[in-house]
């Protein structure tokens, strides 16, 4: 497995893409943050591959933990904001 | 997420609540998780911390306790739950990568509203993150009984409302469960 | 037994990374935001949880092993959680499901 | 149809997660010296579990974790302890933030520096999420509390 970390990242990377395809062009804003959504649970399981490449484990995973709790919130503010926000678009 | 027993006018005020107690005990153990390191003054700092966080939330909760009804969970049926619902996952994960892989891609999503009864808020809540976290189905909106589903395909929208998934959230609550599924009505477009 | 395991994480790893691809090209392909929620924000949080399960057998009963299982925890947790509140806030600001044409109903 | 303003699931799961999130932001601060992290970062996340709850469920509800009041008086109260931490060693003739020099007996000099380190995390952490929390609130405090 040790040998596979730094192609899984790059794939892992590309498979980013799409993701940031809809994020530039979604049609609708709630299009780009799902876009935005995904991106970052692809990057916790990155910044994980990258702990395990660098041999840092520990450390890599309490970021990817700050990480997907800051994602988390960040999400639920965005609920709070657009289903306060009528007819925004 | 147990709530200590509804206080009423007269209880007591000032009792430890067990629920307090197993709530600590939890976040204890989450803080070994976390920590690594078991000299005793990590432990303090550790003990510390679960009691600063006890009395953050203690004050939230007996301010605005969780609404009626018995909110523990039988834990072993919890186990139990949580391992049929990995494999539902996996299976239905499976299903909704089919369906974006198939070349003319065979969506036909759809709007689902129906009743449930269940326990407590708990169980409403338990049950809409079940429904979410299973692809192909996704909770738009919890009223009260009320669920509002939004089905990728009319496949995924039967299987959710032949009321397994609704009965055993039932379950881990309570042993006399309502009705699991009734009331369904389709969105017309 | 140690070859065993690690074929275990890897064929998890993976699955999830499977999945990842699977919900990537569904956020391009499929039609509107709630049919993307389905594809994108759930199949691939289910990959996300089989790499980082893959990566727990992979690390072994150790402390690291253990936060990965809490990483997987919250996330189980919180994806969920955040998908219902998007297609919630979408649905109250007005956006419309879109529908296959001539579909509608409990059959197929 | 009447919808209720705020969703169930969202209300429940900041209840649910938020004891989490601040112990792992407390572990965050007292673990600064290991992992990353450390005073601002721990402080960042704490404010974060204090936003939750108010974004989840209203102003008001947040008001009973963490009053409006007590955000600005612990605010200044992280700052005073750092100060007071740095200017300690002031008494014994040191440099600010010599943290050898603090004049508390029984002490190694390098314990009593990672002690005091510890102690100077805790006042940014308390800073930071007080002063993000009362950003929050004077941001749009009551205004949303339907």
């Amino acid at each position: 497995m040790e040998s596979l970390y730094t192609p899984l990242a790059a794939f892992l990377a590309l498979i980013l893409l799409p993701p940031l395809y809809r994020v530039l062009r979604g049609p609708t804003v709630f299009d780009r943050l799902l876009g935005a959504s995904v991106i970052g649970n692809k990057t916790i399981v990155i910044s994980c591959l990258f702990g395990f490449a660098f041999g840092r484990i520990e450390m890599f995973l309490d970021i990817a933990l700050g990480y997907a709790i800051l994602n988390f919130v960040g999400a639920v503010a965005i609920e709070k904001y657009f289903s306060s926000e009528e007819a925004s678009r | 997420m147990r709530t200590p027993p509804v206080a009423g006018p007269f209880a007591p005020a000032r009792r430890v609540p067990l629920g307090l107690v197993v709530q600590g005990l939890l976040l204890m153990a989450l803080w070994l998780a976390l920590s690594g390191m078991y000299d005793a003054f990590h432990l303090g700092l550790g003990a510390l911390s679960v009691v600063c966080v006890l009395w953050l939330n203690a004050r939230l909760r007996r301010a605005r306790p969780i609404g009626p009804g018995r909110t523990e969970v039988h834990v072993l049926r919890f186990v139990a739950y949580c391992g049929w619902l990995l494999g539902q996952i996996v299976l239905s994960a499976l299903h909704v990568a089919a369906v974006v892989l198939t070349p003319r891609m065979p969506v036909s999503p759809r709007v689902v509203r129906f009743r449930s009864d269940q326990p407590n808020d708990v169980a409403r809540m338990l049950l809409a993150c079940s429904i979410t976290l299973t692809p192909g189905t996704l909770t738009v909106e919890v009223d009260a009984d009320e669920f509002t589903v939004h089905a990728l395909t009319g496949a995924t929208a039967r299987g959710l409302l032949d009321g397994t998934m609704q009965a055993k959230v039932a379950r881990l609550f309570s042993d006399g469960p309502g009705r699991a599924v009734y009331d369904v009505r389709w969105e017309e477009g | 037994m140690n070859i065993l395991l690690e074929t275990a994480a890897i064929i998890l790893f993976g699955s999830g990374v499977l999945f990842m691809l699977v919900g990537s090209l569904g956020l391009l392909r499929l039609p509107d935001f709630f049919t993307r929620t389905h594809a994108s924000g759930k199949v691939d949080s289910v990959g996300m949880m089989l790499c980082l399960g893959g990566l727990a057998l992979h690390e072994g009963p150790t402390l690291s092993g253990l936060k990965l299982v809490l990483v997987i925890a919250f996330v189980a947790v919180s994806s969920p959680v955040a998908a219902h509140a998007l297609a919630r806030a979408a649905v109250r600001s007005g956006l419309k499901p879109w529908r296959a044409p001539g579909q509608g109903g409990p059959d197929r | 149809m009447r919808t209720p303003s705020r969703s169930l699931v969202v209300v429940l799961a900041a209840r649910g997660l938020a004891p989490a999130i601040q112990l792992f932001a407390l572990y965050v601060v007292f673990h600064g010296h290991y992992s990353p992290g450390g005073g601002f970062q721990g402080g960042v996340l704490l404010a974060a579990s204090f936003v939750l709850v108010r974004l989840a469920e209203g102003y008001g509800a947040g008001q009973h974790q963490i009053p409006r009041r007590a955000g600005l008086l612990l605010g200044v109260a992280g700052v005073l302890l750092f100060g007071a931490v740095g200017a300690a060693a002031f008494l014994t003739g040191g440099n600010f933030l010599d943290h050898g020099r603090v004049p508390l007996p029984g002490f190694a000099p390098a314990d009593l520096r990672s002690l005091m380190i510890l102690v100077i995390e805790v006042g940014v952490a308390i800073t930071v999420a007080a002063v993000l929390t009362a950003i929050y609130d004077e941001l749009l405090g009551d205004e949303d509390d339907a």
